[in-house]
Parts: structure tokens; C-alpha cells; sequence
């Protein structure tokens, strides 16, 4: 009998070290194709996943991390509020890696606050954004970066400008910013990779097509025709299962391309320049807003800033993890207590 | 089967699917059909808090008593997903019937039900669809098949298609061929051997079918709602959703212009905010959620409150603590809200029993908001709100809206510019206020969430404080008179009272039934708001065991009313069960039962 | 016996028809003299009072409100909260000018969702935030605008970069961006003036220094020999009375101007110049990154876009003021509902 | 005046000024004084909601008799503040001395008491500080002619300014300087027609001086705070803001390295986000607020309840609903803080009584926190955070720190993995949890708010979802067996039982003593904590009549403990006050007093 060929990583782990349960968002959905990227990453990467921390609020996103690194802790917070969450937890175990999955409801909407000030702490973690611009647990609302113009069946057509995760983490001084799109597997996988080896907070915003909601209603798609001969009811009670989109291969630095969404509707992606300098925080916004004005959605890692102390750098915290400190060293000497006693008499 | 075995409109029909599938058009097509054949029935979804893939299960009561009540038991099954094949199987009723799609093939363990397999792919691949429908079209074809084998009335089916399609011509074309295709199967290859059948009867005349958030949005739109803000929560979203497809139909004044505005905030501490500040400015105003938003609504719902400004908060419960089960039905935000928010506050809130009090509370609450000058909650659930419901038709409001206690140019002439925004004229512990636009210029004032004296001054003076929250204890006091009384049938003469409220109407309707058979009678009041009107007070003394059955774990109307009525304590005896499901007569029996017999 | 001259207004107000009660807050506080520009702004645009709605949330600045335009309807809200309770508000009667005043924590800490998200939908208001860079009401804390490196007794050193709430509101699509200095008060008033008469939000960032709490521990300003003579407990219970910082008259366009506060800390001002243009949104952003390079607090109309719908307008108001319709406009004719009830049979 | 006549150390001095002039250095020095010359003492703050500007008042009761509660009496005024003066003057009881700056030119109405003008403004003249400081300085006048007046030991003022100053010496001079000037005056100018004076005792061995915000703060330090997160509000921001003065000089290791991180939120949203984050990992975690902060952490603490995160939460008490009043003082919380949050939560809740009890709960809450894996709440409020209070010197822990059921690698190692979160191993409700950082790789789990099994897997399995519930009243019942017991004084043995808690003891303590010089004795009971532990039980049903009193308007305890003690409900009489000021010992001993003529 032939013994079968286990691959180990240089840690000596398989890849089924790093899955977690089997996924139950939609088949096509951008979330999982990222969940496997995370997987692989954190497999090449060699990490253990003892020492990484999952985070997520709530949406079809924030359930993913359910979905990768079973053996990991993590915690699936509050709809808007991971920020705060991993915020507090970063401080236990500074010797450890904080990797967060949210939405664009969850981050751009209601999360906005606690996302714009996590950014200015610079927690470090990961923060990835599985963005596509609807609701999707909720079924199919617009979110906050839904692009201006979007019509969507039960839901009109969006009047407002999307926000621009990548813009609002730049200004608000976040120290590594990245955009891709859960098609480019190798590009995500190369960002993962970049941002959890990047000390102090690294946000991914990922375009990640919800293959259920975002789909508008004047395409010409079959899928679409499916919808025509469902109910115009709240409840969208049929969801066919479609295949990931994954872009060509030869989708080049510095080039453009064009992709089409299960829908019909199209978006552009533009991947940076080989030669693109992303420490330059101002050249950065302009190349946000240049691409902004082309409709183009810029692909690759667009900020970093390495030297800026994070968060848990600027506690001045003991080498011994903070969570495994012992009476001796959290209460302080009988002594100082006379004393403060003396000091209110 | 001879026609004496036969079981007839009494029974249950489950259809497991896995969610995403369509399964919900062809499980309500059927649920219709039975309506539109005279016979009671009732629908209840069970469906996970995702997507797509997971099992979702859709029960059909068919009950020729008029029950619509959960039960516990099953007797028609129909299984199409094969995650969920062993249990499903093993949950039939003995004598039950089991149809499966073929495909599944799990071992048939059971001898003692009529077991179905039916050829759903193979019928589904001579149907004329593209590949990507044919799993949703495979739905329709279980249709048939029960229609046939139940006895279900085609024309009904074509009816309820019809309905479903709002008359398109070419999805009631393909559904129903695949019906058609079903039905003429099981005339071939299918031997009943199942005792359940289904007549027509006379007994649904009169009736909708309508979910309790349909309702409540349409009531708001009738009692003049005219600023909705909220945030999308699942078993909420329905509500404002139908808000947004109703208002565009029915509000819009003959130039074409919308006199009302719906706002999806960012969250729901916006959505609320929003909400008070269109109550503030005098629009009838709104804002649907469920319990993390309902939580997150705390802050602004106690200034609402202090601020008496009038708003209508709608809490479709889903089951908590925390983010829970969010597609799980429970009572269990009463006390909560009886205390939201820091500080004293005593909220008032409706509690709508059925879909069609849904339709009539989503004006009322409106009415009782600007009437009072505080927030209204509307306590509703996931059962009443997202499931379909026979009840009767809504019926037009009799009275003209009741906008409250307002001064415009005119009146503050008459009293010559003299009003203070919280004193209290009538001794019924309401203010008059005063609304923006107003261009007397004595209309004006500055509202606020700090304390103030009866003029809107700001005011740390602690006699000040007092007695405005004096004022405000006697404001909920009038509440008391004219909030909705309690539904009550005293009619046993009993020793032994129910109270209950909500969605548990049916079960507990149903269980009194049963317990009268087994030689226990017993009085009953349905709660429909709190405060507690007199008659509660008047219900409790009258009787000697008040049972009170809610859907919470910690009995939380029993908590409220030992509040209410400290000296009748001893008598009450809680009866509660909070699991996501709703609950069951016969449970409610048991228990009542069990605790007679101590 | 002289017959006293009074002034009035083209519509025949007079100066105090806009005053509110007398104030509450610090002798010298920055706040105090933009509720005078508010008053004379007013006055000299001849609006009437009744026809204005003030807002506000909670804090120093959240309290002036009450000291102007007594006449007019006003809602002191919640801390961080003022946004959403005026979108609500501006639905009622849309022939009403809304003029809300929030702090610098009010808006850019706790109320930063809102503001953002207020900023997107356009909602027809004037929002100005009285920026001190500290939290006033509760005694000195920073907020997040308080400069990086500003140091404050019993606060140490904010080691986090201040918020730009001009930059915030650009890249959230704000339609009116503004930035003053409250001792500039010929500036502020213009200001006022251009953002009540704008259609849409308009922002305006003006720096209102906290003569009680925003004064740093090194300077050597008799103020601060003051608090060396205090107990530095939690409680700072004595507030000097201090005059208005109040520029010279000759700040013009184009030039830069250091201002010492009462601390005797710096800031640097600099006008916009003459020619600046305000409406290209990619600009005005680049002025401000310029800027912030430089460490000038850039004052001037810094953009403005006349064309983009307010909220109220999306939706498609009747003239009658939405708080004006009555039963006969609000409820629906009774077959209508047995329309309802037959489509649900 | 004849010594007979003396009254010696049994009043009140009230000091009216404006805020942020700086007289809170002048009147602690005051009351520091007192208390170093043996007299008990308390001194309560009574300040508007603003900077700068507005009236304040400091009243100082001088109590030979230990008695620390608020009097509505004032035998001895000092009027700094032109707006207050008509209305200061008029609250002097007859017999009393009224002290004023002669600056201050209203009329002097009343002739039944002494009234001594002060010449402030000249005196200040003659010292020699800036300009600037004048205002400042000027309250060391007043200072020195109470000294003098009523007989205050100037070296005892001396050593209070020591304190005040932390010795340095150039502020103590310019001070002390100024006291002289004043006691000089007085006693030069001055002619004693009033009866008050104070006079050493020995009565204060043993005991400090301090305000229950830092007492908690130091509590939490000694209990081994390792994070907190914290938003500013009034009256809850000095308890951060302690833990910030006092952490970075007791809790550095011997590397110099902090063992613990605090950090400024930007909302009360983020606070207890991020305190739910470090109690998830395994710090000792805090934060505190006020109402308005505590609503908004509504969803996280029914998160942090139904995930089973130890937290602690303070929420020092100012009066609501709403803003109310950010500087005036209630208890207002209790049962929004025991329901709070959507579905059915139980929290824990303790009550301090005493500053003492402030320290020692700072850091028991930490421990049962960690116990029982549940948020803790504190409740406090702003007259025992905010206010100076005698107070026994702070007890060193004499237990080590409770970290509560935590497994490492190796105990995984021991039980090889073989665990489950929220599995009840030892029949008291409470699980076993890991931490992060374990490297075990069976360590590891995934924390939801949504329902999940004993090993917090995702599952809305209707069983799974009750018996978690029911584990989580399990462990409910053990909190009841752990939290603080109540102080009874049962000595006297009577029909008349007071149920009273937090900052209310010091008023009930005397009306009690009062009460049984009319002849009424009565039994205590001081609740410290929620759940109710058996003695309250006992207490209530050895008792006849039971009287609730509490500052709030709507008698919270009393309906919590109807809930609890349904069966005993008759006997609650709810005694409750709220309009800003603490309760006074006369106000109560009416009250009661009234009830037992009824
Ligand atoms: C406080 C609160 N409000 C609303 C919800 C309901 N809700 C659940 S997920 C979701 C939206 C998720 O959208 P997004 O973050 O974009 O994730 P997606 O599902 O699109 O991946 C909402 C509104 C909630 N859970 N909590
Ligand atoms: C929910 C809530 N949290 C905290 C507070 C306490 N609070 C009152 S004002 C204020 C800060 C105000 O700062 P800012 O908006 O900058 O105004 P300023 O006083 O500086 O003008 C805070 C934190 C509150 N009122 N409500
Ligand atoms: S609904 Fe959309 S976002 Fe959610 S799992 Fe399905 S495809 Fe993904
Ligand atoms: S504390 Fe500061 S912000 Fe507040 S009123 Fe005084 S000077 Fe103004
Ligand atoms: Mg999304
Ligand atoms: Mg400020």
C-alpha cells in the first residue's frame, strides 16, 4: 500500500491545520474564496495557529472566520464592534497575531467610529474588510460603500458616493492599507502574507461579490431571470449556486481589467504600478482619488508606514504576556497601601 | 383506506429543504391553497441564521378546529434534503406518511409510516427550464404530489400561484406545469396508504393571510406614519421593508409628492435618533429593530422618554440574550424595556397578539405617542412578525388621528404667547408643545435631555426636578386608562386564570380547550399593553392560581405584574419556556396540569 | 426727552431678537464669541428666528446654543448624537434653516459615525464644530482632535494624530467645508453667513481654544504658575477670567499668522488665498495634506458643490410643510385598504 | 457668650461660591482640618453643570456623634456669591451665624441671626500675588476667619494645606499667608454673637479622609486591574482618571514595565468593547461610567453576560432618566442595570455603602468577575464617589487574587484536551475557559454572542439553547452564594425592619438613632450586593413591616425584592426620595414615623 504524500509546512503542519469548519455562506461567495487565502498564507507563513487571534463583528463575513484556522482563538463579536473588541484583546498576548474579518456594513456603517479610531491607535492586527457593498446576512441592503447609482431589486437605486475604506484608513493615519479583490487569489494570499507580517495595523479592503444580493435588476443574466420568476417578496428565498469569480492569470501590475460580476455589471480593477512608492501617505491619497475619478478600483499594497509605535508599543508592557502575570507581580507591597492610607489622613 | 380511518384537515404537513433552495414559494403556494379551500391553516418557518445550504424546515398546521398553534407533532413529512434525512425521518408521527426525493438515499428505518419516494429529478429534467432553476423549480413538483395525495384542490394551487406571481403570466405557467407534473405522477405510481386528507370547508371567509410585519407597516401607513428611520435586523428588516414597497402605492398626494420619508440609517443609534428628532418636529414617527438594535436604541429611547417626545419603536423579538438565534422566535425584551434606560423610566408598551392587532396597534402606537408625548414600544415577535398568519381582514380605522396636545400660530394667539412646554394644564400629567415651523414667536423652545422646569428651562433645582417627574408618574398613570385593555374571557367562572400576551394567543386558546376536556376550566386574559389597566388588577382578585404563560426564561411578565400588584403575588404561578420555538398547547397543557395536580 | 435710536434689520428686527441667555461657560472661551457671530450673522442675513432650528449634543460647545437666538426651536441632544436627531428634525418643514453646534469630542470622538454618515446624505444643515482639542465640559481630557504631542496636565502626552474634521467632511462628500479661527470673527461671521445660505450640510471647523483646559505644562504663562499653586487633584477648581484671543484686523488672504493662546502655545494660521478655488474637491484636499505638512491651520471656505440634492430633496417633498399635512393628506382612502385585504386572500 | 450656650461641635457650615473660583482648595482644607483635630466630619459638594461661573455650594457637617448624612439645617453660612446672597441668607437657621464678602452690597433681611461682613477684597489687597490669583486666594480669607470664629486649630489648617499641597512649599506660604490675614482680621475685628464652636476630639484615630472613586480606583489596583478602558462623564471620570494618577507609581515591575494598560475610548461603545476584549484574553478588566455611558454599553454587557466575559463595570450614579443632572446625585440604575440588555439577563450587582467599601469591591468585583465569568457591576453614585467622606484606613487584601476557573497547557496537557467551554463540570453553573496565548492545541475555541453548545459551537438546536440558559441560572444560584452578604443589625429585636443600601447608610444610621429617641425602634439591613443572598430572606420574614428606602423615584429596590420575595410583597413599604441631594436623616425618620401612625 502506497504510504500517501502528507505536505508539512516549515513548521512541520499540514494545510488541514489551518481550515476550520466547512463554510456556510453561499457557494460563489466572495468570503470563502478569502478564507482559503487566509488559509494558505498563514500555512506558507508557517505561523501556529495557537498564536494567531481571529476577530469578526456580524454579517456573512464575520462568520467566516468560523471557517478558517479551527484551531485558533477567536471571537465573533458584535455587529459594528470588533474594533473595540480586538483592542482589548490585543493587550494580553503581545506575542501573538490579531487577524480581523469584517464587513463593509459592518466596518463602513455601523462600525465607522469604532474603525476610524482603531485605525489611530494602531492596533496591531489585521484588518480585512470583505467588502460588496451590500448587507448580506441582512438580505441584500445597501451599505455604505455601495457605489453611487447601484440599483438593486426591493432596494431602489443608492444615491449616495461609496466610502472609500482605503481612503478614510489613510487619513486616518493607518500604517499599512492594501485593496484587492477576492478573485485575485494570488494577490490576496501576497497582501495576507504582507499585512500579518506587518507590525501595527494593516487593513485589507477586499472587493468580495456576494453572488446572492448584489445583483442588479436590468442584467441580462439568467440568474436574473431566476429572480423575475420569484416573488417580489422581502424574503429571497432562492439562491443559485454559482461558481467563484477568479480573474486570468495575467492580470499584470500596472494594467487594468475589466471584470464581470455574476450579474452582468461590470467593475474595473487597476493593480499599482511595480513601480509604485506606497511609503508616500500623500501620494497614496492622490492615487486614491486619481483612480476615484476614473472609476477604476486600484489593486494592490497602496500604504505602508513602518516606524510609527503601535498600540501595545506605547504601554510599555513586561515581556511575560500580560494574561500570565501572577498576584506577585498585579498587587502591590502592603507597604504602599500604609502609605496611601497615610497620605489621607 | 376506507373513508372511517380517514384523518380529515387535521393534521401537519413539514417540508424540510435546505435554505436557498426556493422552497419558500412552493411551501406558501400550499399553505394558500388550503386557505383558498376553506380549511384553517397556519405556516411556520423554522430557517437558519444564514443564506444558503443549511436545513430549513416549513410546517403547515391544517386544522379543521380553526387551531394554529405550534405543534409538536408531525404526521406528513416531506424530506428533500438529505442533511437533515435521519432526523426528519425518525419525527414522523406513527401511521404518518414520509416523502423523500429520491436521490436521497439514506436507508428507510421506519415500518410504521407510509413512506413516498418521489422522482423529483427526473421529473424536474423533462420540465422545459434552464439547468440554474431546475433545483428551484424541483420544489413545485412536491407540491403536486401532496396535492394529489392530500387531496389538494389544483384550481386552488393555480389560484395561489397566481396570487404569489401577482398575476405574470410566465412564472404561474412554468410553476404550475411542474405542479401539474407532480400531481400526474403520483396519479400514476403513487398507492396512498396514509390516513390524511384534506377537504374544502367555509371556515377561512372573512380572512387574510398576512405576516405580522406586513401589518404593522400598513397600520403605521393608515394611522399617517410619515418619518420611518431603521436599520436592517433580521426579524425586523420586513417591517420597514414593507413600509418602503406600501408608502409609494398608497402616500402619495395628488401632485405625485410623498407625504412621508424613509431613512436606512447607518445604525441604530441613528435610525433612533432620527426617529426622535422627526417626533421632536411633529412628524408621526417610527422605527422598527430587534434586540441588538433595541439595545443600542437605549441611550436615546430614555431621552425620548424625558424629553416626551413622541416616537413608536417596533421590537420584532428574536431570541437573546446577545445576538442569540437571530431567526428564533422568543418574548424575552418585556422587562428590558419596562426599564430602559438609566435613570426611572417607565415605558408603555403594546403588545399585539395577532396579525391583525399588528395592523391596528401600527396606528394606534402612533396615536398613543403624540397623545402621550413618549416613546411607544411595540413588542411583537418573530413568529407573529415573519410567519403568515390567517386573521381577519384589517379594518379601516373609525377614528381621525389623534395628534396630541399641539399649539400652532393660532392657538398661541389666543393664549397670548403664554404656554410653558411641560406644564401640565389638565392634571392628566400631558403638556402641550409646540412644533417647528411654528412662526409665533413665542412657539419656540429648547428641548432637552437635562433637567428642566415647566418652561423647557434648563434647571438643577431639585424641587424642579421632582415634580416634573411627578408630572411624569401621572402621565403614566392616564397611560393606564387609555392604553388597549386586556382581551379577557371569564365566561368559565374559574378559580384558575390565565394571563398570557403576543403570539402565544393560540397555544394558550388551545390548551384551555384541551384542559376543558380533561375537566379543567379556566378563565383567560390576553395582556395587550403595560401599564396594566384596571382590569388586570380586577382579573387577578377574581380568581385563586393565576397561571401566566409567556415565551422568556425568566417569566418576565409574571416579574412586571408582581410589581403591578405586590398583594396578589402569591397567586401567580409562571409558566414559561424560551427555546427559539413557539410554544405548544399541549406543553402549556402539561404544564398547567402538572401544577393543578400539586 | 431723546427718543433712543434703535437698529433694526430689513425685516425689522432688532440685534437683541437674537440673543439668547446669558452664557454659561468660561470667561474667554472661544465658544462665546462664535455665538456672537452666530447672533450678528443672523441679524445682518435678516432671517427670522423662528424660521432657524439649532441643534447641538452634549458638552461646552452642545450648551451654547442656549445662548442665542432665544426665540428660535432648539434640541440639545445627546453627547455625539446631534447628527442623526437633525436629519430627523430637517424632515418637518423644509422651509427652515437648521444650524447645529457640536464640540470636537462631540463630533469627532463619540458622534463620528454620525457625523460621517449625516455628511454623506447631504442633510441640509449647518454644522459647526466649536474645535478646542480637548474635552471642555469634563474637565480636559484630549478628544481626537487634539494635536499629536500636546501635552496637558494630568493627560500626559497625546501621542495620537488629530482627526481633520475638514478632511473628514471632503472625503465623506460634504458640499460645504469651512475652517475659522473663533478670534478671527469677521471671518467667522462671513462664514456663517455663506453656510446658512448654502442648500445642502455645511461644516464648519472653527478652533475655539478652552481657556480653562487646553493650556500646556511647560509654558510659562502666569495661568499656569496659577495651577502650579492648585492641588493637582482630579477636581481643577479654579478658572482664571481671561479675555477672547481676538485677531488683528489685518489677517489677510494668503498670509500665515501665529496666534498665542492663553497658554502661550502657538498656532499658526493661514488664510486662504484670494484667488483659491473652492469648488475642486481633489484640491481642496491637497491644500489641506499641504497644510498639514506644514503644521497651518488653513482658515477659508475651503470647498463648496452647489449641485448635489439635499436629503430632503431626494425625497420628493410636497410644498406643505410634512408637519402640516393633515388626516385628509395622511391616510390613505378606504378602499384602497380593501384593495389590501383582496390581494391578500 | 456664656459657655452654656456653646454649641460645640454639632452643625453645619455651608460655603456659597461661584464655580471655578477656586474655593475647593479653601473648603477641603476646611473639612481637613476639622477631621485632623479629631471632630468627625463630612463635607459634600453641591456644584452646577458647568466650568465656570454658576453658584456652588459646600456644606461641612461638624458631628460630634459620628452622623455624616446630608441635614437640611445650615447654622453657619459663608456667602462669597452676589447671585446666591438672597437666597443663602434666607436658608440660616434662626440662632445661626452668616458670614459674607463685604463686597456683596444686598440688604441684610433678617435680625435673628449674626451676621459677620467680611472684608475680603481689601485683605486680599494686601497680599502679595498676582493679580490673576486674587479671586483664588481670596477663599484663604474666609478660611481664616472661620478659624478664628469658631475656634479651628490653625496649625491643624496648616498641616491640611501640607496635605492639600503634597508640601510644597511655596503654595502652602502664599496660603497660609492668607488664613492668617483673615484669622488676624477677625480677630481684631470681629465680635462673636453666635453659639458655634468647634473644639479637638479624638474621634477620627484610624481613620482617613478620601472619596470613593479613588477608593475604588485603589481597590482595582490592589485587585490587580491589568486593563481599562473608560470614556469621560461626570461623575465617573475621577475613577479613571485615579487609576492613571495611581497605576504608573504601584504598578510598575522591577523592570520599570507597567503590569497593567488603560486606555481612553472614544465612546462608551468602544470602552466596554474593549474591556469585553481584555476580559475575553484573560485580563483583570474594567471600565466606568455614568447613566448616559451605561446605556450605551447596553449590547456589550449582554454580550459580555451571554458569552461569559468577566468584566467589571462602575457606574458611579448621577440623577436620570436622560442628561438629567451630570452633578447631582441618585440611584437610579438598579433595575435598569439588573435587566440590562435585550433577552433574559440576571446581572450581578454590588453595592457599596461606604468609601471603604468602595476600595474593598474595587477589587471583590475583579475576583467574582473572574468566579463567576460574568460582567460586574458596581454601582456607586456621585455623592460617595465624588464627595470627601471619613472612612476606615483601607484593609490590605488578606485573600489572593480569585482568577477563577482558567486552564493552561498544562492542565489541557492533564485532561489531554478533553474540554468544552461551556460545559458545567462541577455543578455550580460555572465552565472552565482557556486563554489566549495557551499554545495547547486543543486550547483554542471560538467565542460567540450567538447560542452555542458546551463547546461554543454555533447551534440553534432548541435544547442546546435551554439547557445553556438554564446552566447560566445554575450559576446565577451560585453567585447568590458568593457575593457580599448584607450588613443586619438585628439588635433591636423589632417588628419595623429598613432595607437600605449604598450611600444611603450614613442617613438611615441616624434616622434609626433618631427615631428610637421617639420611642420607634427598628432592624437594618444594608444589601451589598444583587442577587439577594438568603439573610435577606430571613430578614424580611422575621420582620413585620419592612421599609425600603432608597434614593430613586420609583422605589427600585423595593421592586426587586418584590420579585425576589413575592410571598412577603405585603410587608415592602417603599420609602424613596430623588431630586439631586442625598437623603437627610430627618427626611426619613418623618417619613417612617408617618407610616407606623398609619
Ligand atoms: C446591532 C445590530 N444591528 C443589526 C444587526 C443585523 N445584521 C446582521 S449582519 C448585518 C449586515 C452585515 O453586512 P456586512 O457587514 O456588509 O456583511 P456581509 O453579510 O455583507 O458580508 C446586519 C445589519 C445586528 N446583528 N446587530
Ligand atoms: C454618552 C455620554 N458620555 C459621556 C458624556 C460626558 N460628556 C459630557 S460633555 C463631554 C465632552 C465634550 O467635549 P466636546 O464635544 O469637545 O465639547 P467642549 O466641552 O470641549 O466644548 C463628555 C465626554 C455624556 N454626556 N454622554
Ligand atoms: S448572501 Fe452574499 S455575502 Fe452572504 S454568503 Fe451569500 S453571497 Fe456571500
Ligand atoms: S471649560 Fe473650556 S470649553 Fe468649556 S466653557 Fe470653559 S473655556 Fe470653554
Ligand atoms: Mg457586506
Ligand atoms: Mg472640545
Amino acid at each position: 500500500m502506497a504510504i500517501p504524500v502528507t505536505n508539512t509546512n516549515q513548521i512541520g503542519l499540514q494545510k488541514n491545520d489551518y481550515k476550520g469548519l466547512p463554510s456556510t455562506l453561499c457557494q460563489g461567495c466572495g468570503h470563502n474564496s478569502i478564507s482559503n487565502q487566509i488559509i494558505t498564507a498563514c500555512y506558507e507563513l508557517g505561523l501556529v495557529p495557537e498564536e494567531i487571534l481571529k476577530f469578526s463583528g456580524i454579517g456573512c463575513s464575520s462568520k467566516s472566520p468560523a471557517y478558517f484556522l479551527e484551531r485558533s482563538f477567536g471571537f465573533n463579536s458584535l455587529h459594528g464592534r470588533m474594533a473595540p473588541l480586538a483592542t482589548g484583546a490585543v493587550f494580553a498576548d503581545t506575542s501573538l497575531k490579531a487577524l480581523g474579518v469584517s464587513g463593509d456594513g459592518d466596518t463602513a456603517s455601523i462600525g465607522m467610529s469604532g474603525f476610524k479610531h482603531m485605525l489611530r491607535r494602531n492596533t496591531p492586527m489585521v484588518y480585512i474588510v470583505e467588502n460588496n457593498g451590500v448587507y448580506g446576512l441582512t438580505k441584500g441592503q445597501f451599505s455604505a460603500t455601495a457605489e453611487v447609482g447601484l440599483s438593486l431589486k426591493h432596494q431602489g437605486t443608492n444615491p449616495y458616493m461609496p466610502v472609500d475604506i482605503c481612503m478614510e484608513a489613510i487619513i486616518s493615519n493607518a500604517t499599512f492599507v492594501g485593496r484587492s479583490f477576492a478573485g485575485d487569489p494570488k494577490q490576496v494570499k501576497e497582501l495576507i502574507k504582507a499585512a500579518l507580517n506587518h507590525r501595527g495595523v494593516a487593513v485589507l479592503d477586499i472587493i468580495s461579490p456576494c453572488v446572492t444580493f448584489n445583483n442588479q435588476v436590468n442584467a441580462f443574466h439568467s440568474y436574473t431571470w431566476g429572480k423575475d420568476h420569484e416573488a417580489p417578496l422581502h424574503e429571497i428565498s432562492f439562491v443559485p449556486k454559482l461558481d467563484e469569480i477568479i480573474l486570468a492569470d495575467d492580470f499584470m501590475p500596472g494594467t487594468v481589467t475589466e471584470v464581470c460580476l455574476h450579474d452582468g455589471s461590470m467593475i474595473v480593477l487597476k493593480k499599482l504600478e511595480k513601480d509604485y512608492d506606497p511609503t508616500d501617505r500623500w501620494q497614496a491619497l492622490h492615487m486614491l482619488e486619481e483612480s476615484q475619478r476614473n472609476n477604476w478600483l486600484v489593486t494592490g499594497l497602496i500604504y505602508i508606514e513602518c516606524d510609527t509605535p503601535t498600540l501595545t508599543d506605547r504601554h510599555n508592557l513586561p515581556d511575560t504576556p500580560l494574561n500570565r502575570l501572577t498576584d506577585k507581580d498585579l498587587r502591590p507591597a502592603p507597604e504602599t497601601l500604609d502609605q496611601i492610607n497615610s497620605s489621607m489622613l | 383506506m376506507a373513508a372511517q380511518n380517514k384523518i380529515i384537515n387535521n393534521f401537519s404537513i413539514t417540508i424540510a429543504t435546505v435554505n436557498g433552495s426556493g422552497s419558500q414559494t412552493a411551501n406558501t403556494t400550499l399553505l394558500r391553497a388550503l386557505f383558498k379551500m376553506g380549511i384553517p391553516v397556519s405556516g411556520k418557518n423554522l430557517f437558519p441564521s444564514n443564506i444558503q445550504g443549511l436545513p430549513t424546515w416549513y410546517t403547515i398546521r391544517v386544522s379543521k378546529d380553526g387551531f394554529t398553534a405550534r405543534r409538536d407533532e408531525q404526521e406528513v413529512f416531506v424530506c428533500m434534503n438529505p442533511a437533515s434525512f435521519e432526523k426528519d425521518l425518525a419525527e414522523v408521527l406513527p401511521g404518518g406518511a414520509f416523502f423523500y426525493a429520491d436521490h436521497i438515499k439514506n436507508p428507510i428505518t421506519r415500518t410504521d409510516i407510509s413512506v413516498y419516494p418521489m422522482p423529483i429529478r427526473k421529473l424536474v429534467k423533462t420540465a422545459d427550464v434552464s439547468p440554474g432553476l431546475r433545483d428551484y423549480i424541483a420544489n413545485m413538483i412536491y407540491v403536486g404530489i401532496l396535492a394529489h395525495t392530500l387531496g389538494i384542490d389544483l384550481e386552488k394551487i393555480h389560484s395561489a400561484l397566481d396570487f404569489h406571481f401577482k398575476g405574470k403570466p410566465k412564472p404561474i405557467e412554468s410553476n404550475i406545469n411542474m405542479v401539474k407534473a407532480g400531481a400526474e405522477w403520483a396519479s400514476k405510481n403513487l398507492s396512498k396508504s396514509d390516513p390524511y386528507w384534506v377537504e374544502p370547508m367555509d371556515k377561512t371567509k372573512g380572512l387574510i393571510m398576512a405576516d405580522g410585519n406586513t401589518a404593522g407597516a400598513l397600520g403605521a401607513i393608515y394611522g399617517g406614519v410619515q418619518f420611518a428611520a431603521w436599520y436592517p435586523i433580521t426579524p425586523a428588516s420586513s417591517l420597514a421593508e414593507s413600509l418602503n414597497e406600501y408608502l409609494p402605492k398608497l402616500r402619495k398626494n395628488a401632485e405625485g409628492k410623498h407625504t412621508y420619508a424613509v431613512v436606512q440609517a447607518e445604525d441604530e443609534l441613528s435610525a433612533i435618533g432620527m426617529t426622535v428628532g422627526a417626533g421632536w418636529s411633529g412628524l408621526r414617527s417610527m422605527t422598527s429593530t430587534s434586540g441588538p438594535g433595541l439595545s443600542l436604541m437605549t441611550e436615546y429611547a430614555g431621552m425620548a422618554y424625558f424629553a416626551e417626545v413622541p416616537i413608536v419603536v417596533w421590537d420584532v423579538q428574536r431570541i437573546g440574550p446577545s445576538t442569540g438565534l437571530p431567526t428564533r422566535t422568543s418574548q424575552g425584551d418585556l422587562t428590558f424595556t419596562n426599564f430602559m434606560g438609566h435613570g426611572d423610566t417607565q415605558h408603555v408598551i403594546l403588545l399585539p397578539g395577532s396579525v391583525n392587532e399588528c395592523f391596528e396597534f401600527g396606528s394606534l402606537a402612533l396615536d398613543l405617542a403624540e397623545h402621550l408625548q413618549t416613546p411607544i414600544f411595540v413588542l411583537s415577535d418573530l413568529d407573529l412578525g415573519m410567519n403568515q398568519w390567517m386573521t381577519d381582514a384589517f379594518r379601516y380605522p373609525d377614528k381621525p388621528l389623534d395628534r396630541g396636545k399641539v399649539l400652532w400660530e393660532e392657538d398661541l394667539e389666543k393664549i397670548k404667547g403664554d404656554w410653558g412646554r411641560y406644564k401640565d394644564i389638565d392634571g392628566d400629567g400631558i403638556p402641550y408643545r409646540t412644533l417647528v415651523g411654528n412662526r409665533h414667536p413665542k412657539s419656540g423652545y429648547f428641548a432637552r435631555g437635562t433637567g428642566h422646569d415647566e418652561y423647557a428651562r434648563y434647571s438643577e433645582n431639585p424641587q424642579v426636578w421632582e415634580a416634573n417627574m411627578n408630572r411624569l408618574r401621572i402621565k403614566y398613570k392616564t397611560a393606564r386608562t387609555i392604553v388597549p385593555k386586556p382581551i379577557i374571557d371569564s365566561s368559565e367562572k374559574s378559580d384558575i386564570g390565565i394571563i398570557t400576551f403576543g403570539s402565544n394567543e393560540p397555544a394558550v386558546y388551545e390548551a384551555r380547550t384541551i384542559l376543558k376536556l380533561e375537566g379543567i376550566t379556566t378563565d383567560y386574559l390576553r395582556l395587550r399593553a403595560i401599564p396594566f389597566t384596571n382590569e388586570v388588577a380586577e382579573f387577578v382578585k377574581s380568581h385563586k392560581r393565576v397561571y401566566i404563560v409567556e415565551t422568556n426564561h425568566d417569566g418576565q411578565l409574571n416579574q412586571l405584574i408582581t410589581i403591578e400588584l405586590p398583594g396578589q403575588a402569591k397567586k401567580f404561578k409562571s409558566i414559561c419556556l424560551d427555546n427559539g420555538l413557539s410554544l405548544s398547547a399541549s406543553w402549556i397543557k402539561e404544564k398547567i396540569q402538572g401544577m393543578e395536580a400539586k
